[in-house]
């Protein structure tokens, strides 16, 4: 039963910090639910998470053994940030069967084809990436997460551009990827049925006021600098 | 292995998809000699005798446009990330990307050059040693773009900043890419001059994509 | 004294030259100390500015302001 | 304040916590403060030492040294034209090592460093090629060649002018600074090279009959004048980098209160 | 009391009919609600409303003149789309208070200034663009329809990214806009307060899928699109 | 007028705001005349003899590829949208812009010119005609290009292949550009082709901005 922890994080961006101090865990079938208001730092953590940031301090560990410098974690993980990595003049089945291939799905288009089933849109199939309305590219943004497998999704406010009949199926990817032992990290403004979810607040990680302005302060007064 | 021939058979279908991409390259290179004749005069001899130069400096320059977009549409849309996140190390993917830009817009130039030679009256006997001479340099050309390229991901005025940073590491494969066809036109072995070109690519074939890796990850913090 | 100046008929060369070097030198001095100072007054102005502001920030957190933490407070 | 409330740093108590957060962050630039300490107590006495010693260097080269049997008084243009030509590469293989340091050991202060040094570097590098030509104008009849000498100072040139594009073409400062490190780097590599081709271009189609830097072997009075200007590069260099770095830390400084202001 | 109306209206984006035969209708003081699910054609009504997509066939009209080939037309309405037009290197004020200045105010700068407060963000006035958060500078966006007057307001999903304290506000800067004898149009996946606005589902628009399968099959064989 | 003026000075304080970008074209322009020595050798009375058509050459490619990105952070950040629903007219916008990126690009080419006729050996006869035409001439390059500029938006495909279709127009810019020197260095009356130079301009200042609206406008649909 794989485990995912991360202790005592603080991420710092552009010379601020975001978060500090802060711990999480997953375990195997488990979702954690990233909220807090904007510039809290959900991406942050996420893409922490994900491993395309560094965190400034703190460590992130797979089963106890630390997953930076880990070649391996890529594979582990599915990530879907704001962006949708979808090429205008691939079809929809084109964009998707490539990420499946490249994350090892025995048969990529097979895969891809049941992705979209699943995500409710299996006619945008043949449609080249540039006809898609908003939604639509977010569901094939989010097919990518079935085409491969992956133990752990990392989600970054998934819900957004969705209408209510896709939320509610996203909901069930969940709970099906869950229930077969997978784990989820989301981040969302918006309402999502997650049961069971750990909560985290990341505006109680932001580091206090007083912080910042004693920061400010010492490293001005007598021209210490730059936090 | 695997998902670097994938990687490089997206890339190159997503080029002949977008069908100019491809040509856009040649297209350059070919009008930017064709204006020679207009700035310079329509003299023979002098034509002839600055073709060689002119020849190169245009492959250069129609290397270096083309190089901008390298990474930049994969860097936009995401493609980036998730290819950093997958199983394929780094290196890989800026070796596959460059190949797969040189296959499309290399190549092309390597072909359409005796043409243009011919336009600026150059001796039949450098036409051969053009063809050689562009064939081992315009790899070399690529792979030393694809570091601007990584470098230059999210900077503002991408494309001339790029020029700035990669043309003068570019003037060694110039001096001994023109050289080689100098050489033959005057009767002289371009040999040295083409061992020094293959050497180049031989350095840049390991270094580039390390150094173009090192800044891809960075654009990407 | 004129000889001087004259350079042996080379005037022309090298008092540019010296002429030359002390602008750039001096250009990149001044131009280091300007922003030097640049800097230093506007971080003066902006920490000027922090003692104000944070009064502030707080009345806007207690009527539920805009940056939207306390917002998420309620969520939470 | 309601933020703090449930944050486990100041639930602890404040003091300490936000001192912990302060040496935590201060690490990252290898304590500017004991940095700003050390380059208030150098200053003065670079700065001193660069007037005293350009005094005593421009007495000895305009007065206190012969003009050349040759080439009469334009050679008193060496005294800039050299330590300049020495400035220009040492600053730039000084840029290189603290790029090397900046990627390695991630050391902050080598990345402010790079960046602070080059636009002097690249000022040294104008004056060696501006006061050259209006050396080779009497000397040699024109105001260029492209000898390979010449040349590679000119693509030095370039390569700084690079450098300092790359790092401001970043809406943030550390990204440039990053890929300036990466650039910086390359181009130490491809410098040897460009020597090379551009030696062996140059000697193909130019005799080197027609210039030949070395001249007459230098005499000890001028040589003297040529160490003491060369010394007062070097220190002035010192100090305009000190307050450039300063001025770099302070920049920092601002953005950290500017996003904190965005903050709220 | 200004009218402005649709009749009829066809979209036809990238040869597919998006909706046809659509009617709206809003009147001084009233509000127009988007609904219908991803691809439905809300985005795309929106521009055609602005003047910035011309309907395939079917008119626009102002106070029951054609308002396509209409100079005015632009200085009429406000439109915020997706993008936000925020310039990384200017303050949040200093984009603004450009925008104000085009839209005709009096005084671009005070106006400017009102509207971050109004927004509830005076505090970003200073700062550069790149430095805002994904909220804030979605507030700086909406802050530009007060910033300058126009009667038509036109807005393609304004919630995204707004944390649930800026979608009250928004809320209310709705209703005064329609109290002072302003329109509003906007399309929205999420709950939003707009009293007494007409509903318009766009799904209920879609050309029948017999219309569809005619204007498709040469495209694209028989994998006929649309949501 | 004032929505002009004031489109006009956001533009120029972005550029400056933006720091090196403004010297980033220059920069490419001292680059593309410089490597000519290395293709075509050292040899001062070539190098001459060449020194008008390179430059300006030179000077259409630094125009070129500084003005690919004339409309395009306002197109993707959607400012375009927003200015072609102001109050200004869509021609006023695209000259507006133009003129901007003009004052900010153009001009130091016109300061650098003479500093490159110098590293070219070109004879000193020519200097005042190269900057006096280069003066008449970047403008008119700044106009045409904005077409191209404008059309690199519309077409997602055959946008950069669209923008070389533009270097044929230049031609004319071009042969009459370095023409004028030639004449000058050669003690002939460069007066005729600076004439026809600045009728080429005359004609571009109300033709490119039609052209460069109707382009925007498809591109926004
Ligand atoms: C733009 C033109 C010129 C450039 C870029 C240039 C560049 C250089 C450089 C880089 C050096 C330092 C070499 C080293 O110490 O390794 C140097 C040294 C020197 N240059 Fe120049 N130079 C130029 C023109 C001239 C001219 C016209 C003369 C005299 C006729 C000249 C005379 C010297 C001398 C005497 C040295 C000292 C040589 C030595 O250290 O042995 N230079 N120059
Ligand atoms: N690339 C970056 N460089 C510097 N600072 C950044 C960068 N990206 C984000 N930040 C800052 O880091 C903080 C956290 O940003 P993040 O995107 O993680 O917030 P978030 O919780 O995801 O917010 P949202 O709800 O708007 O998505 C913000 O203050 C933001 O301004
Ligand atoms: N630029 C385009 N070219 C061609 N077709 C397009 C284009 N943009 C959108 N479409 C198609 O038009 C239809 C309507 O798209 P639109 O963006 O208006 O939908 P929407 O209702 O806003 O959807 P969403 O809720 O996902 O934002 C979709 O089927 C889409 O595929
Ligand atoms: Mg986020
Ligand atoms: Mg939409």
């Amino acid at each position: 039963m794989p485990v995912f922890s991360g202790t005592d994080l603080t991420c710092l961006r552009g010379d601020r910090l975001v978060f500090t101090g802060l711990d999480f865990r997953v375990e195997s079938g488990g979702a954690l639910l990233l909220l807090g208001p904007n510039g809290s730092g959900k991406s942050s953590l996420l893409r922490v998470m994900a491993g395309l940031l560094r965190p400034f301090r703190g460590r992130l560990a797979w089963d106890d053994a630390a997953s930076e410098d880990d070649d391996q974690h890529g594979g582990r993980i599915h990530y879907v940030g704001h962006l949708d990595a979808v090429k205008p003049v691939l079809t929809a089945l084109e964009n998707l069967s490539f990420w499946a291939s490249l994350g090892g799905a025995a048969d990529p288009a097979g895969a891809a084809m049941a992705a979209l089933e699943r995500l409710g849109v299996p006619h945008i199939a043949g449609v080249p990436g540039r006809y898609l309305s908003a939604g639509q590219k977010r569901r094939l943004t989010l097919a990518r997460v079935l085409a491969a497998p992956a133990p752990l999704w990392l989600l970054d406010e998934p819900t957004v551009a969705l209408d209510r009949a896709a939320v509610r199926l996203l909901e069930g990817i969940l709970a099906e990827h869950r229930a077969g032992g997978g784990m989820v990290a989301l981040s969302t403004h918006a309402d999502i049925a997650l049961p069971g979810a750990a909560e985290l607040h990341l505006d109680h990680f932001a580091p206090a006021t007083g912080d910042d302005v004693d920061l400010d302060s010492d490293a001005n007064g007598d021209g210490e600098a730059a936090a | 292995m695997k998902g670097f021939l994938r990687l490089v058979a997206r890339d190159l279908r997503l080029a002949l998809r977008q069908g100019s991409d491809a040509t856009i390259a040649v297209m350059f290179f070919v009008l930017c000699v064709v204006l020679f004749p207009f700035g310079v005069g329509p003299e023979a001899n002098i034509l002839a005798r600055i073709a060689a130069g002119v020849i190169w400096v245009a492959a250069l320059l129609a290397s270096l446009l083309s190089l901008e977009r390298l990474f930049l549409t994969d860097y936009e849309d995401g493609s980036l990330e998730l290819l950093a996140l997958s199983r394929i190390p780094m290196e890989a993917v800026v070796l596959a990307k460059t190949l797969a830009h040189w296959l499309v817009t290399g190549v092309p130039l390597i072909v359409a050059a005796p043409i243009l030679a011919l336009l600026l009256n150059m001796e039949a006997a450098g036409f051969g040693v053009l063809v050689l001479a562009l064939a081992i340099g315009t790899p070399a050309l690529s792979l030393i773009g694809s570091i601007g390229a990584a470098l230059t991901l999210g900077a503002r005025r991408g494309g001339v900043l790029l020029s700035l940073l990669i043309l003068p590491l570019y003037i060694p494969v110039l001096i001994f890419g023109a050289g080689a066809i100098d050489a033959a036109l005057n009767a002289l072995s371009p040999r040295p001059h083409l061992l020094l070109l293959a050497g180049l690519l031989a350095a840049a074939l390991p270094l580039a994509p390390l150094a173009g890796a090192a800044a891809l990850r960075q654009a990407l913090e | 004294m004129a000889e001087f100046f004259a350079m042996g008929g080379y005037a022309w060369y090298v008092w540019p030259s010296y002429g030359i070097a002390a602008a750039v030198l001096i250009g990149l001095l001044v131009a280091s100390v300007r922003g030097l100072r640049g800097q230093e007054t506007t971080l003066k102005a902006l920490e000027g500015a922090r003692p104000r502001r944070r009064p502030r920030a707080n009345t806007g957190n207690g009527t539920g302001d805009a940056a939207g933490r306390p917002a998420a407070g309620v969520e939470g | 304040m309601p933020k703090t409330v449930g944050s486990p740093i100041s639930s602890a108590s404040r003091p300490s916590g936000s001192s912990r957060l302060d040496r935590t962050v201060m690490h990252r630039f290898a304590n500017p403060a004991r940095f700003l300490r050390l380059s208030a107590a150098i200053l003065p006495w670079s700065a001193g030492a660069t007037v005293v010693l350009l005094i005593v260097g421009l007495y000895l080269s305009l007065f206190g040294s012969p003009p050349d049997y040759q080439q009469g008084d334009t050679v008193r243009i060496m005294y800039i034209h050299v330590p300049a030509a020495w400035m220009s590469l040492f600053v730039y293989t000084n840029m290189a090592i603290a790029a090397a340091v900046g990627l390695v050991w991630k050391h902050p202060l080598a990345d402010l460093f790079a960046k602070a040094a080059a636009p002097v570097g690249a000022g040294f590098t104008a004056v060696c090629l501006i006061t050259g030509s209006l050396w080779g104008a009497p000397m040699w009849g024109t105001w260029w060649v492209w000898d390979a000498r010449l040349t590679s100072v000119l693509i030095l040139f370039f390569l700084y002018l690079g450098y300092m594009a790359l790092v401001n073409a970043f809406d943030s400062p550390e990204r440039g600074i990053k890929a300036g490190n990466v650039l910086l780097l390359v181009g130490i590599v491809n410098v040897p090279i460009i020597k090379f081709s551009v030696d062996w271009w140059n000697t193909l189609h130019q005799p080197s009959s027609v210039i030949r830097m070395g001249g007459p072997t230098i005499d000890s009075t001028m040589l003297w004048p040529l160490l003491v200007m060369a010394l007062a590069f070097t220190t002035y260099f010192v100090s305009v980098v000190l307050l450039r770095v300063k001025a770099e830390i302070l920049a920092r400084r601002i953005q950290t209160l500017r996003l904190s202001e965005a903050q709220g």
